[in-house]
């Protein structure tokens, strides 16, 4: 007998013209923007919809418009062209061998861009690994990540880490992990420990579309849900999970934000590539939280322009040409237009811009490169490999190492 | 040698008779007075105290919001926990039984074990995850697991079970106290009582036991030291949680000069104590509950032959629960009771070198 | 500093008043009926409503009235008096020692009861450990399954599993699991592979609501979605779990329904002890599945009136007397005063129908004794401990059973 | 001695020579064909063939409803695909790599493992769980894991893992048709050529290896036996997957005249031909990847002691990785390398009886 069964449809495959009708568009402006304590099924409206501010002649409308000064969003600016340098810069770090591995953001810088520059310094952040926005809005040193890049002498991980599984205690960025979505649950109990001590310090977290399908997204708004979690919990939904299409994630017909007021925190669906958006749609949920009110769950619609990672090719599953017919553009494109409508910005200040970021990033490689890479002039301590297992080395493990030291000096290194 | 026998006790009074569910619920309650950093959260455990009663009246002393019941999400739970580290918690997660655990093993294995080294300790994970092991209640196959093996293979994390009260305090406060994460297994069956492994007999209670002595204070057993239970130069007896009763009872009956060693942490292995110990008898003899392949047993008896070869009589031999899952009307055939286990020495001392 | 952590909402706890008004009540008959290929947002008001049939004077009304014929409704009367009597005396025979274990259903009968009638023969359950009425419902022998409750010669389980533990696999009911929700997904898998052999089957499965919070709900629900599979997904929510109220399963001002259409699936909210509603919204769900609709989650609201196990004090978490005061009533006591009503049942009837059954149960009891009790007149091959691990024993196993086949006999067994 | 290269193929023609991604790709191609109950699902293996391509071009020749691509919940791919189990169907999932197969510990070790033994052979979990394993890719510490110990445990489920492209085949193949459930490990350093241990030479693809030469048919290579890679008398190396390679070019490096015995199954365990060649030989090489504490070593180690006892003329060892999680940037000190089996090798012929 034929099967019966669904198949999620895949708008468009190699050789075939893109198409996202799919995707459900709503006018810049058009949604409202409720008191921070609206009931949670009052964000129904907002789950299903999607906030944005900036619209077609590059105005900031509506409601929702965060009204930022202009430094502000030249800050927002100046953080996605740095993203989006740094990242074309590792890639090609990657090809030439230098690094062995990278993961682009390409086309959803604002999702980090704009909602680190929303949050508070003292929040907690639990990033994905695409979410190295966060990093560089945070200020942290381009070499300190390019030393963990290059798995060198400065690397903050000690070698022990795939390249962009960065961390920062000091600026309050949770180590990231490569098994998905586990940090979302954990983010929303770092919430709970802050509500538990009475403190206002809330936490964000973000993942990709295709990890809602995983435990611990589920875990994670659960425990939000039950002791209200003041908690932002962001689903970046960029249609892609290396080469699985967002439907296979249960994107078909139904949006991601709606999965927080189905089970009972508020749930708002924002274009991810409107910086604005971002920003305020972010402000609102953090400060829902701050005030008690509980987590509000973000889904972030913007689009993977680049490979999934340097072991990735989409040309074998995806149009080669989708991100030139995305709806919802570019965000680095976009609020550029926005600064340059509002009289704040022009070509020249964007191209010295552009320069500027661009002698940054070569300085810092520059510089990290001096600590070493990983074929070349690598000097870790090979001891460190045996180290932060547990806080205190176990004689089974002096053993081992002082069995590989041994090892080495017959090796001659 | 390290032997718990000599352990002291900070500011303890007269030295009251607890079982080990009491012993438990003391070192909570000390460590929730001691430290405000500490959390309880797990299913039941608070306005219940817990299926066991292990966190009874906890939540009563000191409130709602530091003895949390939570939803029933052993990965939800763990995964909040490690988030609560990451904010200066140190919290104490119940599992309401090993059977159970699974659910959590990915936030175990990838996160809470992995954590301060991926980050270089920028970020560690101090909480301890207490949960009731072992069979002999007749629970059937979802209420009588032993898988401490999959966790002690796991680097990163410590992983301990006491055998009776004074150890199960006393290691609960070091495991509490701990910088990184423990895994706390409790043999069940031996919550009230010690058990030699005789379904048929009385149940047994701790009241009268040496090590049913605890003291009502701070005291900690530390991590990563065995226990020498029983002295002796024929044979090693290693084992751990009930069956250190089991085998004591076995080495009684048989009359055997046999030293029991109660290994109480798995990670880090006293490896000392034990080959000490066996490369004093000669002969040596294991013995757990979980199913022998692959199970703890192996680490054990590989790392003894690696560290007294020359000086073993007789093969290395496993007493242990068979390689099934667990079967609830067979508990008593499924169980290595004290007849598996005299069976097992007689035939071990029976070897020639 | 003070905690901010919500805390949920125990609404009454030993020596308090029992306070049922968090429960959301819509009077019988109020909501809608839409056809069965309704999109799934067309659900939302069934999800946050409660489908209720029967009326205050014992009348079935309204749009989801299922006309099901006099026989019909007393084949379920008996089902749910069945149920009930077995477990009275199941319990008792624990108490007696007789069993190690029992779990009753008391006050949640119609729950299993409407839906093993409202479902096809060779549909496939997947229960959960209270969900014995579908085995009678399914007029499995009393005393096959007496006999795994005494794990005696006759056990189906050859003495492996944990009293309740039952599976049929004639009459299609997958095994049960002492581990929660696993059975979510796997009720999911078998609708998928039905679909994929182009078979008009369907598959139901049943969890409790503190259940809903591990991670194989979200599988089952996300791949439900996404595969749009032909199942029948309940929720009984009993507003207990042990000794944990529904709040901090997240049912607190939400329904578990609303996670239906939340994740993309059709959600109904049914008056769990009205036999008739149940019965109609089984139906519908069903018949939703089978046209290849995909698949609903239904919430049965209804009151775990007993202990949680026989293991289990619910005095010690909650009132004594909360039962008497569930405004949805007792699921027996309803469909016999409708059948009344009707002019098709009354008391003399009921009283022979229950005589009949304590009969029938009393005479299953005494064959199925005869068979052996765990203590008494076991008669169960030990060597049946060693099979069933895989296919064929391994030469290892082979060992192990010999060995103990050579202490049993030195044990004199 | 059970040895593959006695076994025979069904219908081939000439053969040729494929690597592990191919061969795999022809034994699920096969089996889709043979039998409609066969069906595939996992992340990204559908249209796109898997990160791997080890499924290549089977959605294209079977289907868009015998090859899923399914979401990235490998809870729930494991658990749905035990329901597809109860329906007839055999699946073959993909978990996209070791390290994420945590996700699904629990439906594995609670659902699939104790399926058939729970409900008396009344339901079964023929499933196939097909997962790269190990490391030398620089993947870092989640792309890089061996945790079979921590499946080879649990009782109720067959753990396996080939070494060349010949027994990939021919073990895909009859773990597909086992109606037990069967976790097939592919040590991912050695999909598209055998690897000494020696990352600085050139990598070498599987052409012109013998057993690489495979035939384009149906054939099995039985579940449960070991095989003899290499024969010889002074030692006997026990190892499986991307290590017995290594093994082969230290024994060839310090001209040893030692026994190399590639386990490939570890649940079933041929102990018998261990055994065996360790009994002839009187030592013993224990070599795998994994980190060493409660190891697979381990549990040979225990068995081969146990086995063997009377016959060691030195203390068996292990040549494994270190217990630590693993390092991205340490790759080559942390893996077991030849040179760190050749040391071992020396140290062990050093031993003197
Ligand atoms: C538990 C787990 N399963 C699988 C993987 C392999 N994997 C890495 S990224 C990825 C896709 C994730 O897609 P999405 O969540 O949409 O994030 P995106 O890459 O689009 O940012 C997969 C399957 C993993 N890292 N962890
Ligand atoms: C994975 C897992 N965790 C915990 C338990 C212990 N446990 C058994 S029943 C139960 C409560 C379940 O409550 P609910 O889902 O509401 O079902 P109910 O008993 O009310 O029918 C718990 C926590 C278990 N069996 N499995
Ligand atoms: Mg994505
Ligand atoms: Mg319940």
């Amino acid at each position: 007998m034929m099967s019966r069964l669904h198949i999620p449809v895949v708008p468009a495959r190699p050789g075939e013209q893109p198409d996202f009708s799919y995707v459900k568009i709503v006018a810049a402006g058009a949604c409202p923007r409720p008191p921070i304590d609206v009931p949670v099924l009052g964000t129904v409206p907002l789950a299903e919809g999607l906030i944005r501010v900036l619209d077609d002649e590059h105005r900031a409308v509506g409601p929702w418009e965060p009204k930022l000064d202009a430094d502000t969003l030249r800050r927002g600016l100046r953080v996605m062209i740095l993203t989006r340098t740094f990242d074309d810069r590792m890639q090609r770090a990657q090809r030439q061998g230098r690094i062995t591995f990278y993961m682009r953001s390409l086309g959803e810088e604002a999702v980090s861009a704009a909602a680190a520059i929303a949050l508070r310094d003292r929040d907690m952040l639990f990033p994905s690994y695409r979410n190295q926005g966060l990093f560089f809005a945070r200020g942290l040193s381009l070499v300190d990540l390019m030393s963990q890049l290059l798995s060198n002498s400065r690397d903050m991980c000690k070698g022990r880490q795939l390249p962009v599984m960065y961390h920062s205690a000091e600026r309050h960025i949770f180590s990231i992990s490569g098994n998905l979505a586990t940090q979302f649950p954990q983010a929303v109990g770092w919430a709970m420990a802050a509500a538990i001590k009475g403190e206002t310090d809330i936490s964000a977290a973000w993942l990709g579309e295709g990890s809602t399908a995983e435990a611990d997204f589920h875990h994670a708004l659960t425990f939000a849900k039950v002791y209200k979690a003041p908690a932002v919990l962001n689903i970046v939904n960029n249609q892609w999970a290396i080469s699985t299409f967002q439907g296979y994630a249960g994107g078909e017909q139904r949006s991601f934000a709606a999965r927080g007021p189905g089970i009972g925190i508020a749930g708002l669906r924002v274009d991810g590539n409107d910086f604005l958006a971002v920003y305020a749609a972010t402000a609102w949920a953090a400060e829902r939280a701050r005030e008690g009110h509980g987590a509000t769950l973000i889904e972030h619609v913007t689009y993977r322009a680049g490979a999934h990672s340097t072991s990735d090719d989409p040309t074998r599953y995806r149009p080669r040409d989708e991100f030139d017919v995305w709806p919802l553009g570019d965000p680095v494109v976009r609020l550029k237009a926005h600064l340059i409508t509002l009289g704040e910005w022009d070509e020249a200040c964007h191209t010295a811009l552009a320069r500027e970021v661009e002698e940054e990033v070569t300085a810092a490689w520059q510089e990290a490169v001096s600590f070493g890479t990983l074929n070349e002039g690598f000097r870790l301590d090979p001891s460190l490999l045996f180290e932060d297992v547990f806080k205190e080395l176990p004689p089974s493990l002096r053993a081992q190492r002082d069995e590989l030291l041994a090892e080495l000096a017959e090796r001659g290194q | 040698m390290n032997c718990w026998l000599s352990l002291q006790s900070e500011g303890s009074k007269a030295v009251p008779t607890m079982n080990m569910v009491q012993a438990l619920n003391s070192a909570m309650d000390i460590m929730l007075t001691r430290n405000s950093d500490v959390v309880v959260l797990g299913e039941d455990v608070g306005y219940f105290g817990g299926v066991f009663r292990v966190t009874e009246s906890l939540q009563k002393k000191h409130g709602t919001h530091r003895v949390l019941d939570t939803p029933i999400a052993e990965g939800g739970i763990v995964g909040a926990a490690v988030g609560m580290c990451a904010n200066g918690l140190r919290p104490v997660v119940e599992i309401q039984f090993a059977d159970y655990i699974y659910p959590a093993y990915d936030q175990i294995v990838s996160e809470v074990a992995r954590l301060r080294y991926r980050s270089a300790a920028a970020f560690t994970a101090p909480l301890t995850i207490r949960t009731p092991c072992g069979g002999g209640i007749r629970g059937g196959q979802t209420h009588s697991q032993s898988p401490e093996a999959v966790f002690a293979h796991v680097s990163g994390i410590k992983t301990v079970m006491p055998s009776n009260p004074y150890d199960a305090k006393g290691m609960l406060i070091a495991a509490i106290e701990d910088d990184d994460p423990v895994l706390f297994f409790e043999p069940k069956r031996i919550y009230n009582g010690p058990f030699d492994g005789e379904p048929d007999k009385p149940a047994q209670s701790w009241a009268g036991h040496l090590l049913a002595e605890v003291p009502e204070g701070y005291y900690t057993v530390p991590l990563g030291q065995a226990a020498v239970t029983r002295e002796g130069s024929a044979v090693t007896i290693v084992t751990y949680g009930t069956m250190v009763h089991v085998s004591l009872a076995a080495a009684a009956a048989l009359d055997l000069d046999a030293e029991v060693i109660d290994i109480r942490s798995m990670v880090p292995l006293d490896v000392d104590t034990i080959a000490g110990s066996v490369s004093k008898t000669g002969r040596c003899l294991i013995v757990h509950e979980a199913t022998r392949f692959a199970g703890f047993g192996a680490e054990l008896s590989a790392s003894i032959q690696e560290h007294c070869f020359w000086n073993l009589e007789a093969p290395i031999t496993r007493v242990t629960g068979w390689d099934t899952p667990y079967p609830h009307a067979f508990e008593w055939e499924y169980f290595p009771g004290k007849r598996r286990v005299m069976n097992a020495l007689r035939r071990l001392m029976g070897e020639q070198s």
